[in-house]
């Protein structure tokens, strides 16, 4: 099974790196963006596992390791690849 | 070898800003070193960044490491003892690198990116993991001999240790730590992967070093064992895929004898002559230049990138002409620093090979440090090429007479060939990094004048000369002539003089003359200080050209500044040592005078020198 | 005093605050490998500078569940002094022993520099023999220093005193030239409302010899012993 | 418009951060991971512009400026949001 993790910066935070990324695009001439903002992406791997524990178990790594909860969000996807 | 490092160097290279890829190989170079030296806590204290169009295709990143080991602690990459058991310890091994060797000594061309292997992507956790648990098991009275696995992986690993120890070694590549699935006994033998050592410890040993690498969660697997055939034999699940003899791969490797040949280029490049050159009227503004040319601009962006302080014994930061630190538990300190003008060697490479090492040996003594021993990094382009070649051992011919009469033993090296991009090969740049011993740490010495009132000195002699200058370069467009001359009696008299001056407390400030000359190092000596600038009045009686007098890169010359009660026991040192000197001002008040030349306020020239890399990238 | 310093894979300045300790200060001083289950006896914890982890996914994210933070949790509870420098400091808020995270700083760049602060909150067992307002000049070491919470954090931060040091250019005015990392309102350091457990992202440790040209962070580890005196 | 780009680590390629976290989540029970791999979620936020320039576009700003494609892959959507 592997699940996709998407975590985000929260709306309202700063994000010093999405803003350097759209000067850079924006020197380079890519006028049509607005606005870019930088997250993580994590494929998890796993063993035997059902499917709606592995849902659990997601959440809880997600909330006690993978994401800081003071200033990120997350969002997952389950698959059987 | 059993030694901790303590610090960390580096010489950067790049091609000039008007080039599209400089700001972001900058950026990223700089950015890497810092991510890595950073994270396993060794502070990287100082180095070099220069540009020049020659490296628009070829940047070069050279980095010196200095580690501390007791003398009677020195561990060697050797395998004694057959029987004893050859253990894997480090991170796991992936394809990462696989003829990473062979492809570095490759020119590149429009298909290289194809052919380009998994490039390794290093990780500094392991490797102060992998530093640690070492200098662990190093404590205990377990190993052998031990050696890193770079180019070439295990095999070159497993030849040299055993070829060293004067003895075989059988390695089983089913007990390797794999990342990957499927790697083929090829691959294995010579992946690069990165943050991997080779250890040969004494039998029975096997557990407690195993303990050691476990703590620091750490791959760990005996791998194989040390026999007396001379053989290097590698079995894979119970069937022999290689046995060959240990010295055959790296005692008995070809020696080249290549052509060479005085290349073309320097019939014409040593045509020059200043007499063509029109004599500037404004000197101001071309001094402004000069002071924000990269090449001579603070280096700041870059170092305070680095933690150039971890370890707390960096009693001289980035930013002086020596990097210092003081060695815990005793009154010595050590000072270092990498040179290299390859301006010079590419205009003679005998006499900048030369000039690396002398230069080299002037920082450290201006702060104070006897020069001890070197280690270079010779960059340079396809061997092949007679030209090439025949600079390959003019420079080296320099480094290694410079190295004997200053008495400063070559400890180390390392050879990077074939800096070239579709034909165009980089300068020749043999970097030298030196480093010294300061007996009192208490007396070091840094480049930047401390109070008004001081008496200005220059020891050396100045010559008309301008070939190779940075001024002639940034301000006439032109890399020619030929580079300043090297007299080494008269460098060894002033670094003597210089030395001693220092070591007796006499003086207050020393720095050494290098790229963009007297002027450039004045105003060094005005803004460089961490905490205040200071004004300097300046008369120099030479009979040159103005330009030659002011910018003009004449060796062996140290300003130095003291207070004014000194001058006579200064005097005697220097005539004692027969190092001409000069007296040729006064410390003091807010702007930089020089002759009827220059008068700037030393905030703008500090200004000027200070933004200029940042402004660019 | 009895100081113990914990040692987490990746910590770099270990040694340095065990070598100020030790031989600057004359106090006892041992080291703590993160695997310890127990604590031996010891008046103040330091949680060190460095890399813990390597800094992977984010500063002080994996060391937060080190077995000895078990211990370090109850130590502080029970009112125990711990001192978190720098990437230690980023470990006490990933455990949230301390309020607030740290961001990526606003250059993007690893910054090492002297910097100066001033000293907000001196009744703290880390800074009772400092002057209040008065300004220190520190290293600073870090890719991750742009301290950040949210408005209310914030605003109990300020009601409760906690802030106990804030960038400050060389006269003591709060600029944002002198904000080295981008911090909000210019935080360098806070304590937590007992005043037991201390952040700081400037290195005390670098800065209290004469040869090293500074002794300016000498007044932290002053302080401690003094309020154990 | 928005799209949304996923950055991998090429295959092969070491991940020092995935193989961190694959060792934690391991230690505090999550047993059944067997593998984690790192990367980096962009959403990046579009002006007027028609969707299949916006397509080659994206194309061009992942290969200039927001990868490194000696060692990382990428993918994208484009939705209308
Ligand atoms: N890449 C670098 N890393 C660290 N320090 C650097 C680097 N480049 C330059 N420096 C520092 O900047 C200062 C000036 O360097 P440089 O102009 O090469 O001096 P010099 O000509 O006196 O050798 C030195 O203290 C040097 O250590």
């Amino acid at each position: 099974m592997l699940a996709k993790i998407y975590v985000t910066l929260k709306k309202g935070v700063l994000d010093p790196q999405g803003k350097a990324v759209r000067h850079s695009l924006e020197s380079l001439g890519y006028k049509e963006v607005r606005d870019i903002r930088l997250g993580k992406y994590m494929e998890v791997k796993f063993g035997d596992i059902e499917r709606d524990k592995a849902d659990t178990r997601i959440r809880e790594m997600c909330e006690k390791l993978l994401t800081n909860p003071v200033i990120e969000d997350y969002q997952f996807e389950i698959s059987d690849e | 070898m059993g030694a901790r490092p303590i610090a960390s160097l580096n010489s950067l290279r790049f091609g000039s800003f008007d080039h599209p890829k400089t700001r972001y190989l900058l950026n990223g170079v700089v950015g890497g070193i810092a991510g890595y030296g950073n994270c396993i806590g060794v502070p990287t204290v100082g180095g070099e960044t220069y540009f020049n169009k020659c490296y628009n295709g070829n940047i070069l990143v050279n980095v010196f490491s200095l580690g501390l080991v007791k003398k009677e602690r020195i561990f060697k990459g050797v395998a004694c003892g057959a029987g004893n058991p050859v253990i894997y310890v480090g991170s796991k091994t992936g394809r990462d690198g696989i003829h990473g060797a062979t492809m570095a000594s490759e020119e590149f061309d429009e298909k290289s990116g194809e052919r380009r292997p998994t490039v390794q992507v290093g990780d500094p956790f392991t490797e102060k993991l992998l530093l640690e648990a070492c200098l662990e098991v190093m404590s205990r009275d377990c190993i052998v001999g031990i050696q890193d696995m770079g180019a070439a992986g295990l095999t070159c690993s497993s030849c040299e240790m055993a070829s060293r120890g004067g003895t075989g070694i059988e390695i089983d590549l089913s007990k390797v730590p794999r990342r990957e699935v499927g790697m083929t006994p090829y691959e294995l033998m010579l992946s690069e992967s990165q943050e991997r050592m080779l250890l040969v410890v004494k039998k029975g040993y096997e557990k407690e070093v195993e303990e050691v690498f476990k703590k620091w969660d750490l791959d760990v697997s005996v791998v194989g064992s040390v026999t007396d055939d001379g053989l290097l034999r590698v079995m894979n699940d119970g069937v022999m895929v290689a046995e060959i003899p240990a010295r055959a791969l790296s005692e008995e490797s070809p020696v080249y004898l290549r052509p060479k040949e005085r290349p073309e280029y320097l019939s014409m490049t040593q045509r020059f002559s200043i007499d063509n050159l029109p004599e500037p009227t404004e000197y101001a503004e071309i001094f402004l230049k000069l002071l924000g040319s990269p090449n001579i601009a603070g280096k700041g962006w870059v170092y305070r990138q680095y933690d150039h302080m971890v370890r707390t014994n960096t009693v001289v930061y980035p930013g002086s002409d020596a990097a210092v630190i003081r060695i815990k538990g005793t009154n010595k300190g050590i000072a270092m620093t990498v040179d290299c003008n390859s301006r010079y060697c590419y205009l003679d490479p005998y006499i900048g090979g030369m000039i690396a090492v002398a230069e080299a040996a002037r920082n450290l003594v201006c702060s104070g440090a006897k020069p001890l021993a070197i280690t270079d990094c010779l960059n340079f382009g396809n061997p092949e090429k007679p030209g090439i070649m025949w600079q390959f051992e003019q420079a080296t011919n320099g480094i290694s007479d410079a190295c004997k009469r200053l008495n400063t033993p070559v400890v180390g090296g390392n050879v990077s060939f074939y800096n070239e991009t579709q034909g165009e090969g980089i300068y020749p740049t043999p970097t030298v990094a030196m480093v010294g011993i300061i007996p009192d740490i208490n007396l070091h010495q840094t480049q930047w004048f401390k109070d008004d009132g001081d008496v200005i000195v220059m020891l050396g002699k100045s010559y008309e000369e301008l070939g190779g200058s940075e001024y002639l370069a940034v301000v006439h467009g032109i890399e020619e002539g030929m580079p300043p001359g090297i007299e080494l009696d008269l460098e060894i008299a002033v670094q003597n003089a210089c030395l001693e001056v220092i070591q007796k407390g006499i003086i207050k400030s020393a720095h050494d003359c290098s790229e963009g000359g007297i002027a450039i190092a004045l105003a060094e000596c005005c803004f460089s200080g961490p905490k205040f600038n200071r004004g300097a009045k300046v008369t120099i009686s030479e009979n040159i050209r103005g330009d030659c007098l002011l910018f003009g890169e004449s060796q062996s010359r140290i300003i130095v500044s003291l207070d004014k009660g000194n001058l006579d026991h200064f005097k005697e040192i220097a005539e004692k040592n027969k190092a001409p000197f000069k007296i040729i001002g006064r410390v003091g008040g807010e702007r930089l005078v020089i002759n009827e030349l220059i008068n700037c306020p030393v905030e703008v020239l500090k200004q000027r020198w200070k933004m200029a890399i940042k402004e660019r990238v | 005093m009895k100081f113990g310093i914990i040692v987490f894979p990746g910590s770099n300045c270990d040694h340095d605050c065990y070598h100020v300790i030790k031989h600057i200060l004359k106090q006892e001083a041992g080291f703590i490998w993160h695997k310890e289950g127990s604590l031996p006896p010891v008046d103040c914890l330091i949680l060190p500078g460095g890399f813990s982890h390597g800094d992977y996914l984010r500063p002080g994210a994996i060391a937060k569940f080190s077995p000895i933070m078990k211990e370090i949790r109850k130590f502080a509870y029970n009112g125990g002094l711990i001192l978190g420098i720098c990437n230690g400091f980023q470990i006490l808020l990933e455990a949230g022993l301390l309020p607030g995270v740290m961001m990526t700083n606003r250059s993007l760049k690893f910054v090492c520099d002297n910097v100066y602060l001033r000293l907000e909150n001196n009744e703290t067992p880390f800074t009772n023999q400092g002057k209040l307002g008065g300004v220190l000049k520190m290293p600073i070491a870090h890719f991750d220093g742009n301290y950040y919470a949210d408005e209310k954090t914030l605003q109990e931060l300020k009601d409760n005193h906690q802030i106990v040091f804030r960038y400050c250019a060389k006269n003591g005015d709060i600029t944002d030239d002198a904000n080295p990392n981008g911090a909000f309102w210019n935080i360098s350091g806070i304590c937590n409302k007992e005043r037991n457990v201390l952040g700081m992202m400037p290195h005390p440790e670098r800065c209290a010899e004469e040869i090293l040209g500074n002794e300016d962070g000498r007044v932290i580890f002053e302080s401690i012993i003094k309020s154990f005196a």
